[in-house]
C-alpha cells in the first residue's frame, strides 16, 4: 500500500492533518491500530485482510480528537460510519481527511463528502455476505429453537461490554447500562440481564447499525450479538428502504416517521 | 423517608359494590411507607375532601393515592384539595378505581386483588414524584396578525377592540385581499366593496393597531407569550408621511402597461400605483421591477410632478424587530389558475377566463365597470358557460379536494349574468352541487327557478374555438351521458382554491405544519379548528382550506377570543409535567451527547441545544435543552433518548419503571 | 394456389373460443367489476360519474351506453347490469382512441375496460347483433395474419364480405385502389408464417 | 448505432405511398434503413379487441427480430404500430411474469432493447439537423397538422409530446416554411379501425375533421399514420356523401411534405397514389 | 391450566386508550380482571425496555395501545411508537420471544367497547398460550445454575 503511504506522508507533511488513524502490524502479525503523527512514520501503515477493525471508533474519543484534524484510513464501513457520525453532530466534516481504501483494497480519492457519499451510494450496502447466511440460519429456525439458541449464547455473556466499546455508533459519555435510576440493565451478569442488554444495544442501533460487525468481532465469548443488529439492518431497509451512513445528513429512522409507515401487526 | 396517606373512595356504591374497599384499604395500610390507609364514600364530597386536608396535616404527609374514579375525571379536584392542605398537588395521584376496575369487573376476589395492585402500584409512583411548580412564562400582550384579507381584518379588530395591541402584516401595497375584488357576495348579493372598506378604514384608524403593508414575515422565533418577529417593510419609494395619495404621480408615469393584479391582469396600471381606489393605505408604491427609472436609470417623472416631494427612490428595505405574544395566521387563499387544462384553453382563448377575472367584470369598479363583456372584442356575451371544479376533485390534473366556495360563486357568477343580461343564456355545468350553508340551497334553487340558469350535469372535455365561438363539449350524464355542444361567447371556469403562495415557507418560519396541499393544518380537526399545534399561534380564514366569507370572519373572530383570553393574563401557568435534560457539574454538565436525534421527534420544537463555553469562550460542550415554554409533555424525547438523559415530570423513567415492577409484584 | 378458394374455405374463427390472460375467471361467479379490479387492475369505483369521458368520446353519440354509463353500471355490481354491458353495442363501438383515459381525472383506463368487456362478451357468446360487422372485420383481420404473417388487404376484404355479407361495399373503391398500386392480389407470405400460426395457436 | 424500419402491412399495401417518402428522405440523406427481417403484423386493433396475449405475442416477435437484427432503435412510420410495439414493450417490462409468458408463447427470448421511435421523432433526429439549406422548394402552405390518436396516446405510456394540443409536428412543418393554423382537431379519433365495418362512422369522424381544417382555410392536412390517411383520403367520396359537401383539401403524410421541400418530386414521395388530388404548385 | 390466572400489563397512552378504557367503564362493558392498566402521556412516551421489564416480573401477556394514526394528541407520538413497534417486534421475533402474548392496538376514546375485545381476545390468547414459563425460568435461574461454557 505504497499509495496509502505516500499520501499519509503528503497529509502529514502538508499539516493538512495532525494524525493519521490506520493500522500497523502489530507484535502477532495481526493488524492494529496506528496512529500517526509524524510523517517519517508514514511508512508504518499497512492495509491488508487482517485490517477489519472499524476504526471509526477512534473519531469520538477525546483523546484522539485532541490530536487536531483527523486522516482516517476507511474502508466502507469507516465511510458509513463517519457518515452516521456526521449526521448525529459528533464529529464535523472539516476535521476529518479520509484516506478511502476500495473493497479491492486500492487507496480511492475521496476528495471531499461529495465523492465520499458518491462512493458509498454505488457500494453494496447490503449485510456482508459472510453473515448472510448466518442469518437465513436463525431465520430458518423456529421460535422456540431461536430462544433457546439466543438463550446458549447470552449465558455466555460476561457483561464485559467490549461489543460497545467497539461500536462506533455507541458514543455515548454514559451509557444507559450505567443508569441506576432505574437500574435499566442488571449489573450481575445473568442469562436474562444479559440478554436485556443486548435487546437494548441492539434497538439503539436500529437504523444506525451500519453493519461492519465489530461488535461481534470484539466479543470475548464469540456472541454473534452483530447478528442481532444487521438483522435490524435487514428490517429497516424492508419498512423503510434505508441503509444507515449513506448521507451526512440522515434522519434516524426511530426519530423520524412517515404517515405511511406500514404494518400488519397493530390491531 | 415517605409517609403516603392513600385514600379508598367507596362512590356511593359506584366502586364498593364490585370492590371490597375495606380489604383495600386494610391491605394497603400493611404497605411500608404508608402513613394512613383510609376509605370514604364520597372522597369528592367536601367532607372528603377535608378528610385528605386534615390527614395531610396530621400525618404530614408527603404523598397522597386517591383510589377512586378516572384521574381524568378528578386528578384537577384532588390536586387541589391536596394544595389547600399544603401539599405540592403533585404529590397526589390518583389510583382508577372506578372505570378501570370495579365498572368492569364481577364482585370477587380477583376484582378486589386487582384494585389492591392498582393501588399499590400508584402508591410506588408517588412515592418517585417530586413536588413541581407550575410553569410561569410571561405574556408579551401585543398580537401580530399576517394578512389583511377579511379574516386578518376581522382578527385584527376583535383583539384590537379587547385592549390589546395589534400588529398587521399584508404582503400587498394595500389590505383587502380578495373580497376587496369580489362584486357581490352570495348569498345576499350585497356589494362586496361596502361591506368591506369601512373594516378596512377601521383597521387604519384603530389606535391599537399597527399597519404595515408592503411587507413580509422575516424570521420568528421564540414561543407562545414570548416571540420575536422580524418583519421586512419592502421599499414603497416613498415618504408616506410626506405623501398626500394626491395620486398625481399615478396619472402621470409613463410606463402604464402593466398588467393590473387587481383587475386579474384585465386592466393596465403604471409602475407607480394605487392598487384600487379604495385601497388602504390609499398611497402609491413603486414597483421596481417594472418602474423605468428602476430599469434604465433615468425618469423620474413621478418625482417631478409630486407636489409634496414624497417620492424615495434610494428607500432601503427596512426590518423591523417586534415581541409578540401571539399570532393570528390569516394568509388566505389563492386560485389555481387553469393553464394546466390545455383542453379548456384557459390563457389561449381571451374568452375563456376564471372565477376572479368574472368578478373584476362584474364589478361596477372593474375594468368594464360593470358590464359584462368579453375581453375579446367587449361584446356582451349572449350566452355563456361555467364550468364548476375546474381543477378541484381532479387528481390527475388538479387538486382532490373539493374547493368548496365554488359552488356558490358559479351559482352567483350565473345570477350576476341574468340579472345584468336577462335574454343570455346561462349554462353551469356540474358534478354535484355543494350548498350547504345558511341560505345557500335556497340561492341556488333562485338561480335555476327565477333566474332560469341552465344546470348540466357533467364535465366538459374540451372547448376549442370556431368562427368566434367557443365550441363547448360535455355531456349530460342526467341522460346517460349524453353528449352536448355549446356554441358559446364566454368561459367561466370555476378552478380550485389553493393554498396562497408562499404559505410553505411561512409556515416552516413559524414551525406550524401544514397539509400535503400545502394549507395550515389545525391542531385539532374538531375540537381546536383555530389553534395550530404550535401553542400561541392561532388560524383564521382561508389559509387553512378554501373558505367563504362567513366561514372565514367567525373562524377569526374565533381565533381573536383565543388570542384575548392568552392576553387576559400576565403571566402562563402551565402544568410542569414537562421534560428536561439532565444537568450535572463540570466537566460533564450533562450525560447528554447532543446527538440530536430527540430534536426531529418533538412535534412542538421544544428542543433546542445549550452550548458551555470554557474560560475562554471555547464551546467545549453541547447538550439539548428543552424549552419548558414550548413543551407539552408527551415524552416521546424521552424513550428516544439512549443515554437516558432526558427525563419527564410526573412520567419519570425511575416512576414507570416503579409501577411495572409495583403492579407485578406483591409485597 | 387460388387466392379466392384459399380464402373462402378458410376455417372460420369465431367457431372456436377466443382466449385471454384473463380465461381462468371467466367462469367465476363474480361482478364484472370484481374481475376488471382482479385482473386488468381497474377500480371502477374509483368514479364519480364526471362524464368527461362521454364528454370527449367521438363515438358516444353512436353509443347505446355511453363510457361514463358502462362506468356507473359497473359500479352496481348487478348481474343485470353486466349482462347489460355483454350485450351492449357500445363496446364494440369503442376506438381505443383513449380520449377519456387522458382526460378522466380520477385516471380509469377505461379503453382497457372495453377490451376486457370485449373479450369477455365474446367468450360468454353474447356479442351484440348490431356489432357482427365490427367483429367479422377484426376477425377476418387476425385471420388473415394467422394465414400469411402479414395482413393481407384484398383477401381481408373478400374474407370480410364473406362474413359480413356486405357483398356490394367498397366495389368502387377497389379499382381505384389497384389503378394506384394500393391493392395486390398475391399475399406476401413471410416465411414465419408457421411461426406466427404456432403464436395464434398458443394463445388460443 | 443500427437503425432498423418496421414498414408495417399498411406501408406494404394501401399505404405504399408512406412507405415510398420514407424511404425516399432515408434515400436523399443517405440514412440505411434495414427493413425488420421476416416481420409480421402487429395485430393492430383487432388482436386487443379480441385477444389480449395475441396483442402482445406479434408486436413482441417483431420486437425480438429487431434485437436478433442488432437494432438498436426501429423507426415505425405506422402510428397504429408505433402504438400497438411501444405499449407491447411497456406491459412487457411492467410485468416481468408476463414477459416470460409472452416470450414462450413467441419461442424468442426478447430483452425491449430496441428503442421503437415514430417518424417525426426520426425527422427531428435525423433530417432536421441536416435540413440547413436543402430547402430548396419551401413548402409555403397553411396547413393543419393531424396527429391522431395513437401517435400521443396513451400519454402515461408512449410519453411523446403531450397529449392536448401537441406541437411536434407544427415544429416540422414550419422548418419546412408551412404555416401551421390553429387546429384543434389534432387529436380527435378518425374512426380508425371501422373503416369498412362502421364507414358511416369514420365518415362521420373523418368529416370534422377535415370540416374543420378547411373551415381554418388550410391547404392541406398533414399526417402520420397511414389509418388516418386512408380515413381522410381514399374514403373521401364516402365522407362528401355522407355531409353532402364536396371537401377538397388533399392530405399529406409529413414525410411527403418534407420530401417535396427537399425538390423530390411527386412521384418518388408517392403523391401520384393519393385518392385527392394534391397539386404540386 | 384451568386455575392460571394471567398477568396482563397494559401500556396505554392518556388520551385515547386510557380514556377509551374509561369508557369502557362508564358503559359499564365487562373484561377480565387479568388485565392492569399502566398510564402514559403518550405512546410515543413508553419505551420498550419497560415491556421487558413487565416479563421479567412475571408478566404472561403485554398490551400496548394508543391513539389510532393522525389521531394523537401530540400529532406524531403514535407514528414514532409505531415505527419503535415495528423494529422492536422484528427483533423479538428474531430472538424468538413469543410475540403472540403482546398486542399492539389502536384504540380512541370513542372505542369502549373495542377496548373490552382487545382485553378479552388478549386474555384469551394468554390463557391459551398458559404462562410464560420459558421466559420465567430464564428470568428465575439462580446465579450458580449460570454456567460459564466456552
Amino acid at each position: 500500500m505504497n499509495s496509502l503511504i505516500a499520501r499519509a506522508k503528503e497529509l502529514l507533511e502538508k499539516k493538512s492533518v495532525d494524525v493519521v488513524i490506520g493500522y500497523e502490524a502489530g507484535p502477532t502479525g495481526l493488524a492494529r491500530p496506528a496512529f500517526i503523527t509524524d510523517p517519517e512514520r508514514a511508512d508504518k501503515l499497512i492495509y491488508d485482510e487482517h485490517c477489519e477493525q472499524n476504526l471509526a471508533v477512534y473519531l469520538t474519543k477525546q483523546e484522539v480528537k485532541n490530536f487536531g484534524r483527523m486522516g482516517i484510513v476507511s474502508a466502507l464501513p469507516v465511510m458509513r460510519s463517519i457518515m452516521m457520525l456526521i449526521s448525529e453532530k459528533q464529529i464535523v466534516p472539516e476535521n476529518i481527511v479520509v484516506l478511502g481504501i476500495s473493497a479491492e483494497g486500492k487507496l480511492l480519492d475521496i476528495a471531499d463528502i461529495n465523492v465520499m457519499r458518491g462512493y458509498i451510494e454505488k457500494s453494496d450496502l447490503t449485510n456482508p455476505d459472510k453473515f448472510k447466511t448466518a442469518l437465513a440460519e436463525l431465520n430458518k429456525l423456529n421460535q422456540e429453537e431461536r430462544f433457546a439458541y439466543w438463550q446458549k449464547e447470552f449465558e455466555k455473556c460476561i457483561k464485559c461490554y467490549a461489543c460497545r466499546q467497539a461500536c462506533p455508533m455507541c458514543y455515548c459519555i454514559r451509557c444507559s447500562t450505567e443508569v441506576n435510576q432505574p437500574q435499566w440493565i442488571p449489573v450481575q451478569s445473568n442469562t436474562h440481564g444479559n440478554m436485556e442488554w443486548h435487546i437494548l444495544r441492539a434497538m439503539h442501533l436500529a437504523g444506525r447499525c451500519i453493519s461492519c460487525g465489530e461488535c461481534g468481532r470484539a466479543c470475548p465469548v464469540g456472541i454473534p450479538c452483530h447478528l442481532l443488529t444487521m438483522h435490524l439492518t435487514d428490517t429497516v431497509y424492508d419498512y423503510f428502504k434505508v441503509y444507515a451512513g449513506t448521507s451526512e445528513n440522515m434522519n434516524s429512522v426511530l426519530s423520524t416517521y412517515e404517515p405511511s409507515d406500514k404494518e400488519s401487526f397493530i390491531k | 423517608m415517605a409517609r403516603i396517606g392513600v385514600f379508598v373512595c367507596h362512590c356511593g356504591e359506584n366502586i364498593s359494590a364490585t370492590v371490597d374497599c375495606t380489604k383495600v384499604a386494610e391491605s394497603i395500610g400493611k404497605l411500608k411507607h404508608v402513613a394512613l390507609s383510609a376509605e370514604y364514600k364520597y372522597m369528592c364530597s367536601d367532607p372528603g375532601q377535608t378528610l385528605i386536608k386534615d390527614a395531610i396535616r396530621e400525618h404530614n404527609l408527603t404523598g397522597v393515592v386517591v383510589s377512586a374514579c378516572s384521574p381524568r375525571m378528578h386528578e384537577p379536584t384532588f390536586r387541589r384539595a391536596c394544595a389547600e392542605g399544603g401539599l405540592n398537588p403533585f404529590l397526589c395521584e390518583m389510583a382508577n378505581l372506578r372505570e378501570h376496575c370495579s365498572w368492569v369487573h364481577e364482585k370477587n376476589d380477583l376484582t378486589t386483588e386487582k384494585a389492591i395492585d392498582i393501588v399499590r402500584t400508584q402508591v410506588e409512583k408517588v412515592k418517585l414524584n417530586h413536588a413541581l411548580q407550575p410553569i410561569r412564562v410571561p405574556v408579551t400582550k401585543r398580537a401580530l396578525v399576517i394578512g389583511g384579507g377579511i379574516a386578518g381584518i376581522q382578527a385584527a379588530l376583535d383583539i384590537a377592540n379587547t385592549g390589546h395591541k395589534v400588529v398587521m402584516v399584508e404582503r400587498s401595497p394595500s389590505i383587502g385581499g380578495h373580497m376587496s375584488q369580489l362584486s357581490e357576495t352570495f348569498p345576499t348579493l350585497d356589494c362586496s366593496q361596502c361591506i368591506l372598506t369601512p373594516r378596512m378604514v377601521e383597521v387604519a384608524q384603530h389606535p391599537n393597531i399597527t399597519l404595515y403593508t408592503y411587507a413580509e414575515i422575516e424570521s420568528v422565533e421564540g414561543f407562545i407569550g414570548n416571540f420575536k418577529v422580524k418583519v421586512r417593510k419592502k421599499a414603497k419609494s416613498l415618504d408616506e408621511k410626506t405623501c398626500t395619495g394626491c395620486g398625481l404621480c399615478t396619472t402621470k408615469c409613463p410606463q402604464k402597461k402593466i398588467p393590473n393584479e387587481f383587475e386579474q391582469g384585465m386592466g393596465m396600471r403604471p409602475a407607480i400605483y394605487i392598487p384600487f381606489p379604495q385601497a388602504v393605505p390609499n398611497k402609491p408604491v413603486i414597483d421596481r421591477e417594472h418602474c423605468t427609472y428602476y430599469i434604465k436609470g433615468k425618469c423620474k417623472v413621478c418625482e417631478i410632478v409630486c407636489p409634496t416631494k414624497a417620492i424615495r427612490f434610494d428607500q432601503p428595505d427596512e426590518i423591523l424587530d417586534l415581541d409578540i405574544g401571539a399570532i393570528v395566521i390569516a394568509t388566505g387563499f389563492d386560485i389555481k389558475h387553469a393553464d394546466f387544462f390545455p383542453e379548456y384553453g384557459y390563457g389561449k382563448y381571451k374568452d375563456v377566463i376564471d372565477g376572479l377575472q368574472f368578478e373584476r367584470l362584474a364589478s361596477a369598479s372593474g375594468p368594464t365597470s360593470g358590464v359584462i363583456q368579453r375581453p375579446s372584442d367587449g361584446q356582451v356575451p349572449k350566452n355563456i358557460v361555467f364550468v364548476a371544479c375546474a381543477g378541484s376533485r381532479d387528481p390527475a390534473k388538479g387538486i382532490e379536494y373539493c374547493s368548496k366556495i365554488c359552488c356558490m360563486y358559479t351559482a352567483k357568477h350565473a345570477m350576476l349574468y341574468k340579472h345584468k343580461f336577462h335574454e343570455g343564456k346561462a349554462y353551469i355545468f356540474y358534478m354535484d352541487i355543494r350548498a350547504g350553508g345558511k341560505n345557500y340551497e335556497e340561492f341556488v334553487r333562485r338561480a335555476i327557478e327565477e333566474d332560469h340558469v341552465d344546470y348540466v350535469r357533467g364535465r366538459i372535455s374540451t372547448i376549442y374555438e370556431k368562427n368566434g365561438k367557443l365550441i363547448v363539449k360535455g355531456a349530460d350524464t342526467l341522460l346517460g351521458g349524453q353528449p352536448v355542444e355549446i356554441s358559446a361567447d364566454m368561459v367561466v371556469l370555476a378552478t380550485a382554491g389553493v393554498a396562497n403562495s408562499g404559505a410553505e415557507e411561512l409556515a416552516q418560519k413559524l414551525h406550524v405544519s401544514y397539509d400535503s396541499h400545502k394549507f395550515f393544518a389545525e391542531a385539532h380537526p374538531k375540537l381546536k379548528p383555530v389553534e395550530t399545534n404550535t401553542a400561541g399561534i392561532f388560524l383564521a380564514g382561508a389559509c387553512q382550506n378554501p373558505k367563504d366569507i362567513p366561514d372565514s370572519v367567525s373562524q377569526a373572530s374565533g381565533a381573536a377570543v383565543k388570542v384575548a383570553a392568552l392576553f387576559s393574563q400576565d403571566e402562563l401557568t402551565r402544568e410542569p409535567l414537562v421534560a428536561y435534560v439532565n444537568r450535572m457539574a463540570p466537566p460533564l454538565y450533562s450525560t447528554c451527547v447532543a446527538c440530536g436525534l430527540c430534536k426531529p421527534v418533538c412535534p412542538y420544537q421544544a428542543i433546542e441545544s445549550e452550548e458551555f463555553k470554557n474560560r475562554e469562550g471555547k464551546v467545549i460542550k453541547k447538550a439539548a435543552k428543552i424549552n419548558e415554554g414550548l413543551c407539552q409533555g408527551c415524552g416521546t424525547c424521552v424513550a428516544i433518548c439512549r443515554s437516558k438523559s432526558i427525563d419527564l415530570h410526573g412520567y419519570s423513567n425511575n416512576q414507570v419503571y416503579a409501577e411495572v415492577v409495583a403492579l407485578l409484584n406483591e409485597y | 394456389m387460388n387466392v379466392f378458394s384459399f380464402y373462402v374455405f378458410s376455417p372460420v374463427l369465431n367457431k372456436k373460443k377466443t382466449n385471454m390472460s384473463h380465461t381462468e375467471t371467466l367462469t367465476e361467479n363474480s361482478s364484472l367489476a370484481h374481475s376488471l379490479e382482479k385482473h386488468v387492475d381497474v377500480l371502477s369505483r374509483k368514479c364519480y360519474q364526471c362524464g368527461k369521458c362521454s364528454a370527449g368520446c367521438p363515438v358516444a353519440d353512436e353509443m347505446d351506453l355511453t363510457p361514463s354509463m358502462v362506468m356507473r353500471l359497473l359500479q352496481t355490481e348487478s348481474p343485470v347490469n353486466d349482462e347489460k354491458l355483454l350485450r351492449s353495442h357500445s363496446i364494440w363501438l369503442c376506438l381505443t382512441c383513449e380520449m377519456c383515459l387522458c382526460r378522466c381525472p380520477m385516471e380509469i383506463d377505461i379503453p382497457n375496460v372495453m377490451d376486457f368487456l370485449r373479450q369477455k362478451s365474446i367468450k360468454e357468446k353474447k356479442v351484440n347483433p348490431e356489432a357482427k360487422n365490427i367483429i367479422a372485420f377484426h376477425k377476418s383481420f387476425l385471420n388473415s395474419i394467422r394465414l400469411t404473417g402479414r395482413l393481407f388487404e384484398f383477401g381481408l376484404t373478400l374474407d370480410y364480405k364473406r362474413r359480413s355479407m356486405a357483398l356490394m361495399q367498397d366495389v368502387l373503391l377497389a379499382p381505384r385502389m389497384i389503378t394506384r398500386g394500393k391493392l395486390h392480389f398475391i399475399p406476401e407470405i413471410i416465411k414465419g408464417r408457421a411461426h406466427v400460426a404456432r403464436i395464434f395457436k398458443k394463445t388460443k | 448505432m443500427k437503425t432498423g424500419i418496421y414498414p408495417g402491412c399498411s406501408l406494404n399495401g394501401s399505404a405504399r405511398d408512406y412507405n415510398e417518402s420514407v424511404f425516399a428522405l432515408a434515400e436523399a440523406f443517405g440514412l440505411k434503413l434495414e427493413q425488420v427481417a421476416d416481420w409480421n403484423c402487429c395485430g393492430a386493433t383487432a388482436a386487443h379487441n379480441l385477444n389480449k396475449d395475441l396483442s402482445l405475442a406479434l408486436p413482441a416477435r417483431i420486437l425480438s427480430l429487431a434485437e436478433q437484427n442488432g437494432m438498436d432503435e426501429i423507426i415505425v412510420p405506422c402510428a397504429a404500430c408505433y402504438n400497438r410495439l411501444t405499449v407491447t414493450q411497456n406491459e412487457l417490462k411492467r410485468d416481468p411474469e408476463l414477459k416470460n409468458r409472452i416470450s414462450e408463447v413467441i419461442e424468442m427470448s426478447y430483452n425491449g432493447t430496441s428503442q421503437i421511435i415514430n417518424v417525426i421523432e426520426w425527422i427531428d433526429k435525423y433530417i432536421i439537423p441536416e435540413l440547413e439549406g436543402k430547402v430548396i422548394k419551401p413548402f409555403d402552405r397553411k396547413v393543419a397538422c393531424y396527429y391522431g390518436c395513437l401517435l400521443v396516446r396513451p400519454y402515461k405510456v408512449l410519453g411523446y409530446d403531450r397529449p392536448e394540443d401537441p406541437q411536434s409536428m407544427d415544429i416540422v412543418m414550419s422548418k419546412i416554411g408551412a404555416t401551421p393554423v390553429y387546429y384543434p382537431f389534432k387529436t380527435e379519433c378518425c374512426g380508425a379501425g371501422f373503416s369498412m365495418s362502421r364507414t358511416d362512422i369514420v365518415a362521420n369522424l373523418s368529416g370534422k375533421i377535415i370540416e374543420d381544417a378547411e373551415s381554418r382555410s388550410a391547404e392541406a392536412i398533414i399526417v402520420a399514420c397511414p389509418m388516418c390517411h386512408s380515413n381522410l383520403d381514399m374514403r373521401r367520396d364516402d365522407i362528401n356523401k355522407y355531409w353532402n359537401k364536396k371537401f377538397e383539401i388533399p392530405v399529406i403524410f409529413i414525410t411527403q411534405a418534407v420530401g417535396l421541400a427537399l425538390g423530390l418530386s411527386a412521384e418518388k414521395v408517392g403523391l401520384k397514389r393519393h385518392f385527392v388530388d394534391v397539386n404540386v404548385g | 391450566m384451568s386455575d392460571f390466572e394471567p398477568k396482563i400489563v397494559a401500556f396505554v397512552c392518556n388520551w385515547c386508550t386510557y380514556a377509551g378504557a374509561d369508557l369502557t367503564g362508564t358503559s359499564r362493558i365487562k373484561y377480565s380482571p387479568s388485565v392492569k392498566i399502566i398510564r402514559f402521556p403518550c405512546t410515543g412516551r413508553i419505551d420498550f425496555m419497560l415491556l421487558l421489564k413487565a416479563f421479567a416480573n412475571g408478566a404472561d401477556g403485554i398490551i400496548v395501545s394508543g391513539c389510532h394514526p393522525n389521531d394523537c394528541h401530540y400529532t406524531s407520538g403514535n407514528f414514532h411508537a409505531k415505527r419503535r413497534w415495528i423494529m422492536f417486534k422484528e427483533l423479538m421475533d428474531f430472538m424468538g420471544i413469543d410475540m403472540k402474548r403482546i398486542t399492539f392496538s389502536w384504540v380512541s376514546a370513542a372505542e369502549g367497547a373495542r377496548w373490552a375485545e382487545v382485553v378479552n381476545e388478549t386474555d384469551a390468547r394468554i390463557r391459551e398460550l398458559g404462562p410464560y414459563i420459558s421466559y420465567k425460568e430464564m428470568v428465575n435461574r439462580p446465579l450458580e445454575e449460570e454456567v460459564r461454557n466456552e
